[in-house]
């Protein structure tokens, strides 16, 4: 309780130096312990006192916790504690009932994940049959996707991209972490090609963007 | 490939009755002609990029032949790529046209066999998506997220999908209209009633019903227009019911009005 | 994965040996982290291989939380991790409560997205019922809409549009990103009888309003 009057007003800890790192990674570790969502270094740092870096925090933290029964995880720009996946034997009690996805289902989120922001016409394009209404809506549902940027080319088709929840969901760090993702790019199979042939879509002139829109969202 | 062409041209035995009742699940189990072309091309046993889309258009020419003979009832888009391979087929065993126009056979050929290795590697991580570890099943989040006493406050919020389907929801309530303000200079009956109820009270000697226009529908010739035989309605109205007297001079002289004395 | 098979069956556990202690914390880390509610020695005891001592692995593992961010203390007979009692400061923030927002302000703040600058009175054409005020000083305080510029018509009424705010928690670049009536539709959001006539060819509209109408509003 001495320390807490100590970092307790952040309006005058200017005042003050900021707590010592170890301190700093026992706040980072209180907080995470007590919520179940990840939560970006942002808003670890609106917790914390004026002065702490969350951070640097996050890396000696990680580290304390490696190889423990719990580790510390990083989920695009945030961070959760979540069990060791070979402790998952003892959690029988735990085990959350998932829907079964349809194949369709699971194609299509493996497309837009490698693909995003990748629009409905794309989709179709890469599978060769057209999407079903409800199977985006399932996924969006489910929060695993969400729409993104409009398209800037004719009809500027709404896109799909994927969510911070999807990557808390497979342990993702990024994007940029989804198996495979290398060397489907080094075969060019991530590149579209002007589709010829009977399936092609409509909106096929849509797609010099891609590889553009693409690199922003992989790069850090 | 080839004992599917072979076998078409005899007539149907026993195990081949077999084989085209499997060929009916298969139709029904793919999931278009891309799917289809992905599983003819396993036959060929080799990487997706060096198949022989050649013999790919002829397997899949034979498959539909075969699935016609049988009276399968085959989707338009399976008959659209089989016309299509026909065509790119052609193309590959003629000699190229230094005169026609667009992509060569090779091209195409190369290009179909992009989408089948595309979509192949497309299943492939997906399954390898599926196959990590599933927050739920393999690993956990907190059992006990910390409740704390202290500031207590309310945040309102919604999803995405709440807005979109608020907004569906209004869209599609009934017919849809774009939005226009198209009574701004309508002055309705009721209206008038109303202000000129309000103010006859204190009408108690006669008074020029056009001073009994509101404010602003006094310049605008169409607003005024409006307002007055509103008014002039009103007066009617109100005169029906005893409340107010009506007297005008002579034709197009002013109409006056006063309270009812009681 | 491996360790998995190793201790996983209890009922042939005796042919096996206990695994190691340090093995037994991380089992009893990962336990106390992932349930519910505060655990016996014995419901411990039930979940972690058989031969394993979720006692000692308590002491062991009381002592590696000893002095962090979080500890391992007993509640009743049973243990449970929980926030150090120092650090109980940064969980002041936590206390939200959350509530979905009422159907007529989300109606309200659909049409206001969709339309904007839009008047009290558009909106309560659109919704065919008069909007409250109190749902408009909601969304204000939410800082979700804020007031735009007067219109230039008669009376000069008082427009309103979207913030920053509202496209950060909805996670859409700009208003634009908005999927129209026909992407709704498409997603299976849309549940109406697509065939009515005017609809369907209205559904362009909403679209073209937003991107000529709002194009000052949207430049950058």
């Amino acid at each position: 309780m001495s320390d807490r009057e100590q970092w307790d007003n952040s309006s005058e800890d200017s005042l003050f130096e900021a707590p010592p790192i170890s301190e700093q990674e026992r706040m980072i570790e209180a907080i995470l312990f007590a919520t179940a969502e990840p939560m970006t270094v942002r808003a670890l740092n609106e917790r914390i006192p004026h002065g702490c870096d969350a951070s640097e925090a996050l890396v000696h933290l990680r580290k304390r916790y490696a190889g423990r029964g719990v580790n510390v995880m990083k989920v695009g720009d945030a961070w959760a504690i979540r069990t060791a996946s070979d402790m998952s034997f003892l959690m029988q009690k735990e085990l959350v009932e998932t829907r079964k996805l349809s194949r369709a289902a699971i194609e299509t989120l493996a497309i837009i994940a490698y693909h995003q922001p990748v629009t409905r016409a794309e989709i179709e394009e890469i599978r060769g049959v057209s999407v079903s209404r409800g199977t985006v809506d399932q996924l969006i549902e489910m929060e695993w996707i969400r729409f993104g940027r409009r398209k800037l080319t004719p009809g500027r088709p709404v896109t799909f991209v994927v969510t911070q929840n999807f990557l808390d969901h497979f342990g993702l760090e990024s994007a940029r972490d989804l198996p495979g993702l290398k060397e489907l790019r080094a075969a060019g199979l991530l590149e579209s090609q002007p589709a010829i042939g009977p399936l092609t879509s409509e909106t096929g002139e849509v797609e010099e963007m891609i590889s553009e829109d693409q690199s922003e969202l992989f790069e850090d | 490939m080839t004992e599917l062409n072979s076998s078409m041209n005899e007539t149907l035995d026993v195990g081949e009755r077999l084989a085209a009742e499997s060929l009916i699940v298969d139709v029904d189990g793919f999931e278009g002609p891309l799917d289809l072309l992905l599983s003819l091309s396993r036959t060929q046993k080799v990487d997706l990029l060096k198949i022989s889309v050649l013999d790919l258009a002829r397997q899949y020419l034979a498959f539909i032949d075969r699935a016609k003979e049988l009276r399968i009832e085959l989707a338009a888009d399976y008959l659209v790529m089989a016309a299509w391979l026909a065509f790119l087929k052609s193309r590959l065993l003629l000699p190229p046209d230094p005169t026609e126009e667009g992509p060569s056979g090779e091209e195409l050929a190369a290009r179909l066999a992009f989408q089948l290795e595309r979509l192949q590697a497309m299943r492939n991580v997906a399954a390898q998506l599926m196959a990590r570890d599933q927050k739920g099943r393999d690993f956990f989040i907190r059992g006990i997220p910390e409740k704390l006493e202290m500031v207590r406050s309310v945040t309102y919020t919604a999803s995405l999908l709440d807005l979109m389907q608020g907004y569906s929801r209004i869209r599609t309530k009934d017919e849809f209209r774009p939005f226009a303000m198209d009574r701004n200079n309508v002055f309705t009956m009721e209206e008038a009633l109303t202000k000129m109820r309000g103010l006859i009270g204190s009408a108690c000697d006669w008074t020029d019903l056009a001073s009994y226009l509101p404010e602003d529908w006094r310049t605008d010739p169409v607003r005024r227009r409006a307002a007055t035989s509103a008014n002039f309605a009103a007066s009617l109205e109100l005169a029906k019911v005893g409340q107010i007297e009506l007297r005008q001079s002579g034709t197009f002289k002013p109409i006056e009005l006063k309270r009812r004395g009681d």
